[in-house]
């Protein structure tokens, strides 16, 4: 995959307006922090449960997220946080689930891997890989009933790909040509075993051409790259035009989850990629080497995410944990 | 006004009347409408044995034809459930879960509670239950106890037409993940229905035989034949059974099965699933721990064996639990006197 | 699809020594009147249960079976009886045990849709769609394990192939390699849905180069066509080549199961298959007119076949039904 | 000679093992190997908790890493196990079942009814079960109930090291289908576990803990719940609990169980899974009705609640049955004066 250098970014015109250079970079800044974050604050044991870290992949849910609202749905992966964030979850909320706390978005009864806020449409997190795609087929068809000119959004993984959910979602959604989009975050690995072992065939395009679906395969840490494919695909769809694949390549920067002794990865592996491969990075080069956006802004950014993820931590800490008959209720509507 | 209606045709009814009230209720399934792409007949099947058929006459492309991917449409329907719409989804054959399991067990029964509450997931998943049908091992399976396990579901097997109507417009109109299951052999059986809307609310088991000398407790096409048994017990040895039909497996009245067998003293669950951790187990195990100080005598389990469904017919009317198989089990719990 | 003409297959020479021949027109021709039989006397009331007709389709599985022997593995469908008989399993325990009878293949238990026979190398009809594709990558695995050259072949249906079983299945074969071949018997039905209602793509071909696997598709009317597009595939297979798909078009000349009353298919549309997509009649005028099979032959072939089917049915009536004690065995090895 | 072993361990060394002894045995599953196609070390993980580490390195390719299709390698290893292999399968978690449920529940349980006796399918599936360690919903849930109701299927679930690999070896050799059950929470719990290779045969409950007023039951994880709620009953009450570590649920020991009861009267039985149909009801039932006339009071049952498995660690740790709940539920069926 070709490296964006900065010179070769600098000639290229920044294709948004400031505010919203702005506003994708404090997404993929609060992703960055919050995962950070957590990754120190799991190494300390206070962090129950397994915890799927999201840096490095930022580019692909803020690059998708911009060009939705509340009214479109997404389903997301075992590795959500990053989804959350950029589907506008509050992070508060998100920091005092993670810790299983009273305040959580769920109350401290799904932790990491179960946020969801229907309310923003995100319809959540998912433990069991590749469960998002019918899900959203769904979200796409509720859409449609109701004409109201929603999208739906499923992200998984290069090894969710090769679930019968997905590929039969795929097939279904292009059937009843739903408003839908397959976001495959394609980051090389599936826990310890590679994409090029477990996935047949060497392009996810073909996969989906396979399914009657027009594909797109970008290089997800080039924000630039992510949104303006995901911003055509999702207007198409949301025009009636029907559902569509898009990948993004891109590298975790931490482990399968926190614990992960990540042999599997070749030496200086994740230096490399934070060196070479971190879209923030990336991101901020190419605006501020375009002088659209100055490096004090930046900075100033980086202060508010800092502190916003500081009082996150520090309020989810201090936050009530469940009371004892909240593990019996949440269970009906009505029974 | 009520007029004779079959247990299939009520099912068909009960579509309509919600379809008609509720613009958010769709339908999904393969073949609900039949023909879907074919150059002939548009509402050419109504479903593989005709419960659907017509709806799309009448509601058009809010039935929707699915292509043989269980997974994804059953998900689609609890996606869109989660969504604000009401789906009706049909899974064929329940036996057919295996193979979409995983959206009913982790996705929609899980969301309200992992979600802390706040999301509602009003999906009906339809499903043929049963054997006696000639069907086999892989399409003839009760697996009530499967879903009754579940937290979050909801477990619905009516036993006649008129429950069949009212327990489905129940299912419609609640708001959690339901799992309806319809035993096959039933389809052509017919009671007076009426022809309004109504519905029976989960939870209350209907007491369809009264008697004073022990309790049966059953659900689905063996409520009948808990019926024959009792029938001949009386004729022949003068005992009456007091027959439960519990209609709702999840929610469950155990107020009414306690109650009964605190007026009988015995017990007799019958359940067309297997043995083991079944409906009958779970039945007969809460009785035997609620009302342990009323029973009189052993509770009896009357269950379908630990072997999957045979096809050959001879064995499969050996399968089911019959009215001798039930009225057996009752005299063991009756004193040799009463059993005279 | 173009319809081979008379004129246009006697300019071919044929491709298959004699005795090929006459075997090959022996097993379509049993499948043939198994399944016309079957339609008669299931009509009478005397045969339970779902009963799922393969005539139309003789030419796919004697084209494919006819380059296997008993250590190749097949897994197959609900509408299993022509796979059964090509793959050699006998037509009179067959005939029993869709009688329901003691003397059946499965002796009894098993009926139409499950009829096997492991000693053939048959695993199975199945009534579970899609259900065959991951048992044979199974049998793919333990041939490769073994090193004995077997292969294994899956037939689904153009309805089955959109079973994420099936699919997951296409992914495991190539990255494993495994010696399997997945036949896709496209009859254009699923039921009483169209393939191309529930099918997003038009070719299987490009649905099956999304998972890296070469694919073929033929006129499955035309049994030299199969014949030939299956031996390439399997030879490959058996040295190691690797899995393939083969789609055979084909058409159904009955309902979906017995008792369907078809009136999704076209006016005249089984006429016109009957009349003109005959795999039965389009072979045996190819060979007759060729002059390497006389209409003699032919004819002494019906006969014999006419009378198997006769004797089939004949001993299953009178065989004797399972003993009541049978509904409790067979569930363990031990227990 | 035995030594000091974790249940983690004994798993890999009954894998090794069996291996080494008959070349049919092969084990797939996801990341059992780890680094497959990676650039870096190939045995990486062994398993997402370690618990197959090792066995590359000694065994190669007969371990084979699997994509993240459930369905394809599960019912990949019940094809290889019905054409003469022995394959053990990982399924990660058990609470994954329902992306793959069809290739056991229709496929290798039933082959061998289905063809009429003339399939075997020697196929051993392990997966994790249980509560405890933070995983949630969907990665905790213990589900042995949906197997043991399945006819075809055995279902084992070992409480410690010793019984893991013993059971395990049996599995392996075992010429039906097994669904293996490893509580996560075990994984580190260390027994005496000898280094030489033995099958602990099914069907055969293990009474931990001798006692002659009351017996409790249970498998897995909640032995060590019952083994401290009875210390804690003798130390405090004087009352000496039976316990009975069931071991394999299908088969399950209805003897031992029985023989017991007969000798105390009293029984609690204690189960991880959901309340309804679960093991808890199917014991229950089944001495309910089997020793009627041994019991003195109520059977009682001891389970986790009917709710998914909550996350935050406050709420989980409510979830599973303590040993307070298991002896709460003892002194509910002892009279006062015992319990005194
Ligand atoms: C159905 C199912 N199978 C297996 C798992 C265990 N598991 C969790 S994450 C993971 C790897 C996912 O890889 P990928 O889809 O590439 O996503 P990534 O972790 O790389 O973001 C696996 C195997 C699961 N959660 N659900
Ligand atoms: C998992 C599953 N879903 C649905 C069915 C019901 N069913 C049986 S055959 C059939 C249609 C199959 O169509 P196709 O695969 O094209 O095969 P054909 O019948 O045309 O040979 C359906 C929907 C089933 N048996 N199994
Ligand atoms: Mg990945
Ligand atoms: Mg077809």
């Amino acid at each position: 995959m070709p490296e964006p250098t900065p010179s070769a970014l600098s000639n290229n015109p920044i294709p948004l307006p400031k505010d919203q250079l702005l506003e994708a970079y404090r997404t993929m800044r609060t992703i960055r922090d919050f995962e950070e974050r957590l990754h120190v604050e799991f190494a300390k044991g206070d962090i129950p449960g397994f915890v799927h870290l999201y840096a490095g992949e930022e580019a692909c849910a803020t690059g998708v997220m911009m060009h939705l609202t509340d009214i479109d749905r997404i389903a997301s992966t075992h590795r959500g946080h990053g989804h959350c964030i950029a589907k506008g979850v509050d992070v508060g909320e998100m920091m005092a689930e993670i810790y299983g706390k009273e305040t959580g978005s769920c109350r401290g009864k799904g932790g990491s891997m179960h946020i969801a806020d229907l309310s923003k449409g995100m319809m959540g997190a998912n433990g069991i890989l590749g469960a998002g795609a019918p899900l959203i087929c769904g979200a796409g068809l509720a859409a449609k009933f109701r004409g109201d000119g929603g999208v739906g959004i499923t992200f998984f993984g290069d090894g969710a790909a090769n679930q019968g959910t997905v590929l039969e979602s795929m097939n279904l959604a292009a059937i009843w040509n739903l408003p839908v989009i397959f976001v495959i975050e394609n980051n090389g690995y599936a826990e310890a075993t590679s994409v090029t072992y477990a996935t047949a065939v060497d392009s996810y395009v073909d996969r989906a051409t396979g399914f009657g679906l027009p594909a797109v395969s970008v290089d997800g840490t080039d924000f630039f790259a992510v949104h303006k494919a995901a911003g055509d695909l999702i207007a198409k769809a949301r025009g009636g035009g029907g559902p569509a694949v898009l990948e993004c390549k891109m590298s975790r920067f931490f482990g399968h989850f926190e614990g992960d002794s990540q042999t599997y990865k070749a030496k200086g592996e994740n230096e490399f990629n934070r060196a070479n491969r971190d879209c923030l990075k990336i991101f901020a080069d190419r605006v501020t080497a375009a002088g659209v956006v100055s490096e004090a802004e930046i900075a100033l950014l980086d202060r508010e995410v800092a502190s916003l993820i500081d009082d996150a931590v520090t309020s989810a800490k201090a936050a009530p944990l469940p009371a004892a008959r909240d593990l019996l209720s949440d269970v009906y509507v009505s029974y | 006004m009520a007029r004779k209606l079959s247990f299939k045709m009520a099912i068909n009814e009960a579509l309509d009347l919600e379809m008609r009230r509720d613009p958010s209720v769709i339908l999904l399934g393969e073949d609900i409408v039949g023909g879907s792409g074919a150059p002939g007949e548009k509402d050419a099947w109504g479903g593989v044995l005709g419960v659907t058929k017509g709806l799309y006459a009448k509601h058009g492309n809010r039935l929707l034809d699915t292509p043989l991917s269980e997974s994804a449409y059953i998900g689609a329907a609890v996606g869109a459930a989660a969504c604000g719409m009401r789906p009706v989804a049909e899974l064929m054959f329940l036996d057919f879960m295996g193979v979409c399991f995983d959206q009913i067990l982790n996705q929609a029964a899980k969301f309200r509670y992992m979600f802390g509450g706040k999301a509602t997931t009003p999906v009906v998943i339809r499903a043929m239950v049963g054997a006696g049908f000639r069907a086999a091992a892989q399409h003839s399976q009760m697996l009530t106890p499967m879903f009754t396990h579940v937290p979050g579901l909801k477990v619905v097997c009516p036993s006649n037409a008129y429950d069949a109507k009212g327990l489905l417009i129940q299912s419609i109109r609640d708001d959690d993940p339901v799992i309806f299951c319809e035993h096959k052999n039933l389809y052509g059986h017919e009671v007076d229905v009426p022809t309004e809307a109504y519905a029976i609310p989960f939870g209350e088991a209907n007491v369809v035989r009264d008697g004073k000398d022990v309790t049966i407790v059953s659900y689905g096409l063996t409520v009948h034949r808990a019926m024959d048994a009792a029938a001949a017990l009386s004729r022949q040895h003068g005992i009456e059974a007091e027959v439960i039909d519990l209609r709702t497996l999840s929610p469950i009245d155990w107020d009414t099965v306690i109650e009964s067998v605190e007026n009988t003293g015995r017990l007799v669950v019958v359940d067309e699933a297997h043995p083991r951790c079944s409906i009958a187990t779970d039945v007969a195990a809460y009785v035997a721990q609620q009302a342990f100080g009323a029973l009189k005598a052993a509770p009896q389990m009357v269950t379908a064996p630990h072997t999957p469904v045979p096809f050959s017919p001879t064995l499969e009317d050996l399968y089911i639990p019959t009215a001798e198989a039930i009225a057996g089990a009752v005299l063991r719990t009756v004193p040799h006197a009463l059993a005279a």
